[in-house]
């Protein structure tokens, strides 16, 4: 919200400030500083939320402006009819190029999108017919007045001016508003972390596809208003001195926030004109303030001025959270459950291997509605591989997997979730750049309103699924004590917060079965005991959970059965009372008597 | 020989280790046990300057190693044997020994390659072969051979006995006992508890990232303390 | 060496920005290409206007008032172009703008000429150049139309069959000459182009398209191939085996590549807008002035270009008085009749004066005219 | 034979010896690539710089032809050291940050040569025959032989480096376990730095080769840089003779493409076959590919 208010001041103030500049050349270059804006908002989209090196992204600015050049020059289309549909049209055409290159990840994906804004340059040097060719294409009309005679501004150049703020403003309220939709929440999280994401049911690529494309079109419409602007457009605009501007000034700004994309557009995209007074130097001195922001300003020239506004922005202290109502909550009975139902989860015959290791061999075991699971054994014993196994992170090497009657043999681990099932990870796995509140909100991903239509439009329908969203947000935080801390970055909390989070972000997928990943591992016994209520009291509320865990303590206290794997076997199934007075357990854990010493 | 007082370290902005305090002296065997997640591996993560620490000291043959730089450690003469062997499976056992001598120069190193094919002469039969395609118990004997080209006076050795047969692990303990005898002192963490109480001379137990008892091996050997740290029982 | 000469240019651009406006000169406004991959081109062209207004200055300028270049580099680029002759009119407040090479960006700026009402120059022989409907674009020089004419007309009168093999590179300058080569060649019914292709500015390998030209069985060879470039691609033409009368346009006049590629060159035509062997009184004038300000470098044909846009605007002035608007300048540019190196300077109804070019042939390791 | 042989015979020999050029490329952005898990935009300047540094080699010290190649490598070297210490290791873990930073290095380089050297292209004279030697359709000369030779040489020397040296093994280990090299004595740091020299070396080696064909200028290395990535993505990383057959098979590819489509076109060829290799077997790159972001 604080965001959003600074942003519209800004643009509010640059579009008063367009009638303090009177010089021609200033006005054009601060137009063109805005209309580059679009561009870095679209590229932030992809780059900045969902965290993704598309080197190649801004040549989708020069598609724009081909686009709508050619749609006016050629079709005979009125001005802003082409305009609106360059966003469309350079969209379609990212989504060709997402689909090739978002296959793979990393410097990879970076690198082939820079091969595809090369074949792109390429098609637009060699196709005369269609594009001009290297002579680019001149006389594109520029930017009409919208009406003849405004009072309050009577020359073209502040029309233009006031025009440009007004859709820039219309842009960012878009950006903002999806942002603040499950779109939003689904890039922050491939960003973030993209296995816990999968695990939520966000398929990371298709999310990364739909912001690649969202932002191409963004750019799109920037470059089709670039195009008539200066009203030329020539293949120039899709080599690198034109894409790395973008990343300067993106980068420069600040990605990842909402203001960062416009200050840099501004900021930076004035830098080469000023620059001009080193004339034949001026890419000597581009380079080096583009190294040095990237090494004095690491979030830009925002997150600069954010940090030395409020000097108290990352807290030193390690924040803890306080002993929650779980107590209160649910019957704190360590007792056996009493509704243990029918089989939720069967695994039949399931065996992994790694090359030549038997990670797995043969597990059979069913699991109980309303059961609380122990699955123990040593270290390398395939606790986590059967986790793995489960929720489709790992492709078995044989067997089945039945969930509530559905078999999940292999499934992708979102298709897994959307079953209902969700995990904690042994490493603990949230989204540490986000708040507690939007970690787990980002997990109501799989039941929260994504129709395209009702998010842009705000329909009633979606505001509510918003609000219900909120509720269960705090409801979940309530119950595992951290409400107090629902503002705090995630990474700023204290190890066993963090391991309460991922319970909660669990928690938010409204899942049937839970698995937790050693959730008491690095919790002092107050903690333990708090998590160990926390999970009783889900078993209360009807959830199914299954716990690998090695503190001995937590298990016998809070399972109703307990399974022990050794070196990929089951080598124990039962109470208890039953499993710690077995001797293959015994020896499994301490170790044979075997060893004589020399 | 190594003396670590109030060691306080961990990823990110948690601490995995709130204050661990221990010594090695010369010619000793030592060995840290502990449940999963209880520090042990981190505290030797520290020690060879894997991770950054926060605070506290590590003085190693009265040097301050505290946030040393890895090589600058190995160079000082203490090397660790990292958890799950961590070879170049991809390279010959040779040229894992010969990266195991890094540190030394080129030569000292060719000619130290001879003594651990003498001490370890599976590894001179399998000379040539890549180490991943090894037995498990091989590529435990290999990380140790590697560990050692480096002559260091301290080796810190992980979980030699993890994933491997109780005949194997016996082999490890073997193998321990006559790298002391040496010259070299060991510093251990084993989950199998039973092997490693019996070569130690001394032990510490580590829970929630501190020590929680300290003593002779022998003594912690049938002491209930351990049992209830590993088992919960 | 180079540094210095490169930092005397620096130096000199830095000057003119921060140059006191004591004697109120007229201001000329250059926007060209000094860096990127056509900057050596764009840095001659500066050097030789630079000469011209030295000249000019040297015989006390206008009225009293002297001329100043403000040199602006616009990477070649057509967007950097744009805000480049926006900053000149507005901010430089130039009476005259030359937006220089590549002809896109002259193409790209001339709507900031049109709509400040600012006369303009603007070095490039494409076409369209003067098609923009922009009244204050006037260009001195000549074009693609003119000299592929030329050519056309000694490929029809050679002794060969006729098989005409282009290439030229593959941007705006190439695009045009091949489009206009093939229109001339049709009106000689007797002349077939059997092969047309492009290269790329960065292209190093031409045993592909020689081997096609080859196999093609083409006699008549016109290779736009600009120098050293020309060397390498001459080079491998001999190494393929390719052998025909070449015939070129502007870019195989150069003295190095005749010293380093002579005997591949040799009975080949070619045309120039400008070559250091004229000898009018014009051209001698300018080797003379350009040589006393370049450390006695003999100026090119782009050299020539800088030159003769110094001696237009400067006869404009002295026509329409040193104090003349955009308005009246432009009257007086498009009364233009002047004699310079290129030759007579009279511009059309669309300002292009259509300068002749040179038709030469490389006989004997020498340049001659014809 | 038909001339639609010769031509395309001719073609794939030219096609192998510019596929050798690719290869010293792409070899420099892969040592990076893999061991630091960085991208270097600034190594096609290095090549544009070793050309410059044989220029200046053999114009103005007076040095032989074959000395000026090795005395660019070596100062090309130098200036892929200084671009790691100052653009790459204050920004190490933030890889998209260290691709702009090195773009940042390019920007810089390309108008250092531009103020050094000025704008116009320089040529290298290499001593070598010019009379072509005819080996049935293909025509060869002495130069081209000696680059296509030269830069198997150098792909050769530098496999042998990475194969049998203990600085070699050094670099290998590092990009296959970090934490395990570091273990070994490893100084980090050091290597970053000397794999950024390496690949520096080999893309100032190809430079200097090239340009003794070709001119030298400026903005000469910004195609090279991108035949590279084509390369390294097409290979994926670890693998020598992955990314000398992937060069390879570019140039040829190129080179028909030059025959029989347009000149105009092929560099659209390196991308169109990566992009195709990618929808065709988008699994088996990714599985060559070993390290992401």
């Amino acid at each position: 919200m604080h965001s959003r208010l600074a942003v519209f001041g800004l643009l509010a103030t640059v579009c008063a400030l367009s009638f303090a500049i009177t010089n021609p050349y200033f006005q054009f270059v601060l137009t063109v500083s805005l209309v580059y804006a679009f561009a870095t908002l679209g590229l932030n989209v992809i780059f900045g939320y969902a965290g993704q090196p598309a080197f190649g992204h801004p040549a989708f600015f020069a598609v724009g402006a081909y686009a709508s050049a050619l749609l006016t020059m050629r079709a005979g289309w009125p001005v802003y009819l082409a305009i609106a549909a360059a966003g469309p049209i350079t969209a379609g055409l990212s989504l060709a190029v997402a689909f090739t290159s978002l296959r793979l990840r990393g410097m990879s994906f970076g690198m082939v999108t820079i091969a595809c804004a090369s074949v792109m340059y390429i098609i637009t040097q060699n196709w005369v017919e269609f594009t001009g060719g290297p002579m680019g294409i001149a006389r594109i009309p520029k930017l009409p007045h919208i009406t003849a005679n405004w009072a309050f501004l009577p020359d073209a150049p502040h029309q233009i001016f006031v025009l440009l703020c007004l859709l820039l403003g219309l842009a960012l309220l878009l950006v903002d508003r999806m942002m603040a939709s499950p779109y939003g929440r689904a890039w922050l999280a491939v960003r973030e972390n993209e296995p816990l994401a999968a695990s939520l049911g966000i398929a990371p690529v298709q999310w990364k596809i739909i912001g690649f494309v969202f932002g191409a079109g963004l750019s799109g419409v920037g470059g089709a208003l670039f195009a008539h602007v200066i009203g030329f457009v020539d293949p120039t605009q899709m080599t690198w001195n034109a894409i790395g501007l973008f990343f300067i000034m993106l980068i420069g700004g600040g990605a990842g926030t909402l203001l960062g994309p416009i200050v840099g557009a501004l900021i930076f995209g004035m830098l080469p004109e000023v620059l001009r007074v080193a004339e034949i130097a001026r890419d000597l001195l581009l380079g080096l303030i583009l190294v040095l922001t990237l090494v004095l300003l690491p979030d830009g020239i925002t997150g600069f001025l954010q940090r030395r506004l409020k000097r108290s922005a990352p807290p030193k202290e390690v924040l803890v959270a306080e002993v929650g109502p779980v107590t209160d909550g649910g019957s704190a009975n360590p007792s056996k459950s009493k509704s243990i139902g029918e089989p939720l989860l069967t695994v039949r015959g399931v065996s992994q291997r790694f090359g030549g290791l038997l990670a797995l061999s043969d597990i059979n075991f069913e699991v109980r509605r309303g059961e609380i699971l122990g699955l123990v054994g040593p270290n390398g014993a395939g606790k986590t591989t059967l986790f793995n196994i489960l929720t489709g992170t790992t492709r078995a090497t044989a067997g089945d997997v039945l969930f509530a009657g559905t078999r999940i043999t292999n499934m992708s681990a979102p298709r897994v979730a959307a079953h209902g099932m969700a995990r904690t990870f042994q490493i603990t796995s949230v989204f540490p750049k986000l708040t507690v509140a939007e970690n787990v909100r980002i997990a109501t991903h799989l039941w929260s309103n994504r129709n395209p239509a009702s998010v842009l439009a705000g329909t009633h329908g979606f505001r509510a699924r918003e609000a219900e969203i909120d509720n269960e947000v705090s409801e979940i935080l309530d119950l595992t004590g951290l409400a107090s801390l629902a503002d705090v970055q995630a990474e700023h909390l204290s190890y066993g917060s963090q391991r309460l989070l991922e319970v909660s972000i669990a928690l938010g997928t409204r899942c049937r079965l839970l698995l937790l990943d050693e959730p008491a591992a690095g919790l002092n016994s107050s903690e333990t005991a708090q998590l160990r209520k926390l999970v009783l009291a889900l078993r209360d509320r009807g959830l199914t959970i299954i716990a690998i865990e090695h503190d001995m303590s937590f298990i016998m206290q809070s399972c109703d059965r307990i399974i022990v794997l050794d070196h990929g076997q089951k080598i124990a199934d039962g109470t208890a009372a039953e499993v710690s007075s077995d001797a293959r357990v015994i020896e499994a854990y301490l170790g044979s008597d075997e060893f004589v010493s020399a | 020989m190594l003396e670590i007082s109030n060691l306080v370290a961990g990823y990110g902005l948690k601490n995995a280790l709130q204050g661990v305090s221990l010594s090695v002296t010369a010619g000793e065997i030592v060995t840290l046990i502990g449940s999963n997640g209880a520090g042990k591996s981190t505290t030797l993560r520290a020690v060879s300057g894997l991770i950054r620490s926060r605070s506290g000291s590590i003085v190693f043959d009265g040097k301050n190693i505290f946030n040393a730089t890895p090589h600058q450690i190995v160079d000082a003469g203490l090397v660790h044997v990292p958890e799950g062997r961590r070879l170049f499976g991809e390279m010959t056992v040779r040229e894992n020994l010969l990266l195991g001598g890094y540190s030394r120069p080129k030569s000292e190193a060719v000619s130290r390659i001879e003594e651990i094919f003498a001490s370890f002469p599976r590894l001179r039969e399998r000379a040539g072969q890549l180490a991943g395609s090894m037995s498990g118990g091989e590529q435990q004997m290999l990380a140790i051979g590697r560990g050692l080209m480096a002559k260091p006076s301290l080796l810190m050795l992980d979980e030699p006995s993890l994933g491997l047969a109780p005949k194997v692990v016996s082999q490890i303990g073997e193998m321990v006992l006559t790298i002391r005898k040496a010259g070299v002192t060991v510093l251990l963490v084993e989950q199998n508890a039973r092997m490693a109480l019996r070569i130690s001379d001394r032990a510490y137990v580590l829970k929630l990232g501190g020590v929680v008892q300290s003593g002779a091996s022998s003594s912690l050997l049938d002491d209930v303390q351990i049992q209830k740290a590993y088992l919960g029982l | 060496m180079r540094f210095a000469r490169t930092m005397a240019v620096f130096a000199v651009s830095l000057a003119a920005v921060t140059a006191v406006q004591a004697q109120d000169p007229i201001k000329y406004g250059l926007g060209v290409a000094l860096t990127g991959p056509i900057g050596f081109m764009g840095t001659q062209y500066t050097k030789g206007l630079q000469a011209g207004i030295d000249y000019v200055n040297s015989q006390g300028g206008i009225g009293g008032r002297k001329f100043e270049v403000i040199v602006r580099d616009t990477k070649g680029i057509p967007a950097d172009a744009i805000a480049v002759a926006k900053r000149l009119i507005e901010l430089d407040k130039a009476s005259v703008i030359d937006i220089t090479l590549p002809g896109s960006a002259t193409l790209a700026s001339q709507s900031v000429s049109k709509e400040a009402k600012i006369p303009m120059l603007g070095y490039t022989t494409v076409p369209a150049a003067v098609d923009q409907g922009n009244p204050y674009y006037f260009r001195p020089y000549s074009n693609v139309n003119i000299i592929s004419a030329t050519l056309a007309k000694v490929i029809a009168e050679l002794p060969n069959e006729k098989r005409v093999a282009l290439l030229a590179s593959n941007d705006d300058y190439g695009r045009s000459a091949i489009q206009v080569m093939i229109d001339a060649l049709k009106s000689y019914p007797d002349v077939k182009v059997v092969f047309s292709d492009y290269y790329e500015r960065t292209q190093t390998d031409f045993s592909a398209i020689f081997l096609r030209m080859k196999a093609a069985k083409a006699d008549t060879l016109y290779l736009d191939i600009r120098y050293p470039q020309s060397v390498t691609a001459l080079k491998q033409m001999a190494e393929v085996g390719l052998k025909g009368t070449l015939v070129n346009s502007l870019l195989f006049y150069n003295n190095e590549l005749a010293q380093r590629a002579g005997a591949l060159l040799e009975g080949a035509y070619i045309t120039a807008l400008w070559a250091p062997i004229k000898d009018d009184p014009e051209s001698k004038k300018f080797i003379e002035a350009f040589r006393k300000t370049n450390n006695g470098e003999i100026p090119d044909d782009s050299a020539a270009a800088g030159w003769c846009s110094a001696m237009v605007i400067a006869d404009a002035f002295k026509r329409a008085g040193a104090n003349a608007d955009g308005e009246k300048l432009r009257e007086a540019l498009a009364a233009t009749d002047i004699l310079s190196p290129i030759g007579r300077i009279k511009f059309n109804q669309k300002g292009d004066a259509e300068a002749p070019v040179l038709l030469l042939q490389f006989k004997n390791g020498a340049y001659h005219p014809l | 034979m038909a001339p639609v042989f010769e031509i395309a015979i001719q073609q794939i020999v030219n096609g192998l010896m510019v596929g050798t050029i690719y290869a010293l490329m792409a070899l420099g952005l892969m040592v990076v690539l893999g061991i630091l898990n960085v991208v270097n935009m600034a190594q096609g300047e290095l090549y544009m710089l070793g050309g410059y540094f044989a220029y200046t080699a053999v114009s103005i010290l007076k040095v032989d032809y074959i000395t000026s190649v090795l005395l660019a490598m070596i100062a090309a070297a130098v200036v892929g050291a200084f671009v790691e210490r100052v653009s790459v290791r204050p920004l190490l873990g933030r890889p998209a940050a260290v691709f702009l930073a090195t773009f940042g290095m390019s920007l810089m380089l390309k108008n250092i040569a531009l103020l050094i050297w000025g704008p116009d292209p320089r040529d290298i004279s290499a001593p070598f025959n010019t009379t072509p030697l005819v080996i049935g359709p293909v025509f060869l000369t002495q130069q081209r032989i000696f680059i296509f030779v030269a830069a198997v040489v150098v792909v050769l020397a530098f496999a042998a480096f990475l194969r049998w040296t203990r600085t070699g093994m050094a670099l290998r280990a590092l990009s296959r376990d970090k934490d395990a090299a570091l273990l070994m004595g490893i100084n980090a740091n050091r290597l970053y730095m000397l794999s950024f020299g390496l690949g520096a070396g080999l893309a100032g080696g190809a430079g200097a080769l090239l340009g003794a064909i070709f001119s030298v200028y400026p903005t000469m290395g910004e195609l090279p840089l991108m035949k590279g990535f084509a390369v390294v993505v097409l290979a994926g990383i670890g693998s020598i003779a992955g990314v000398l057959v992937s060069a390879l098979i570019l140039g040829v590819t190129e080179g028909l493409a030059a025959a029989f489509v347009s000149t105009s076109w092929i560099d659209v060829v390196a991308f169109v076959v990566l992009i195709l290799v990618l929808l065709i077997y988008p699994q088996g790159i990714s599985r060559l590919i070993k390290r992401d972001a």
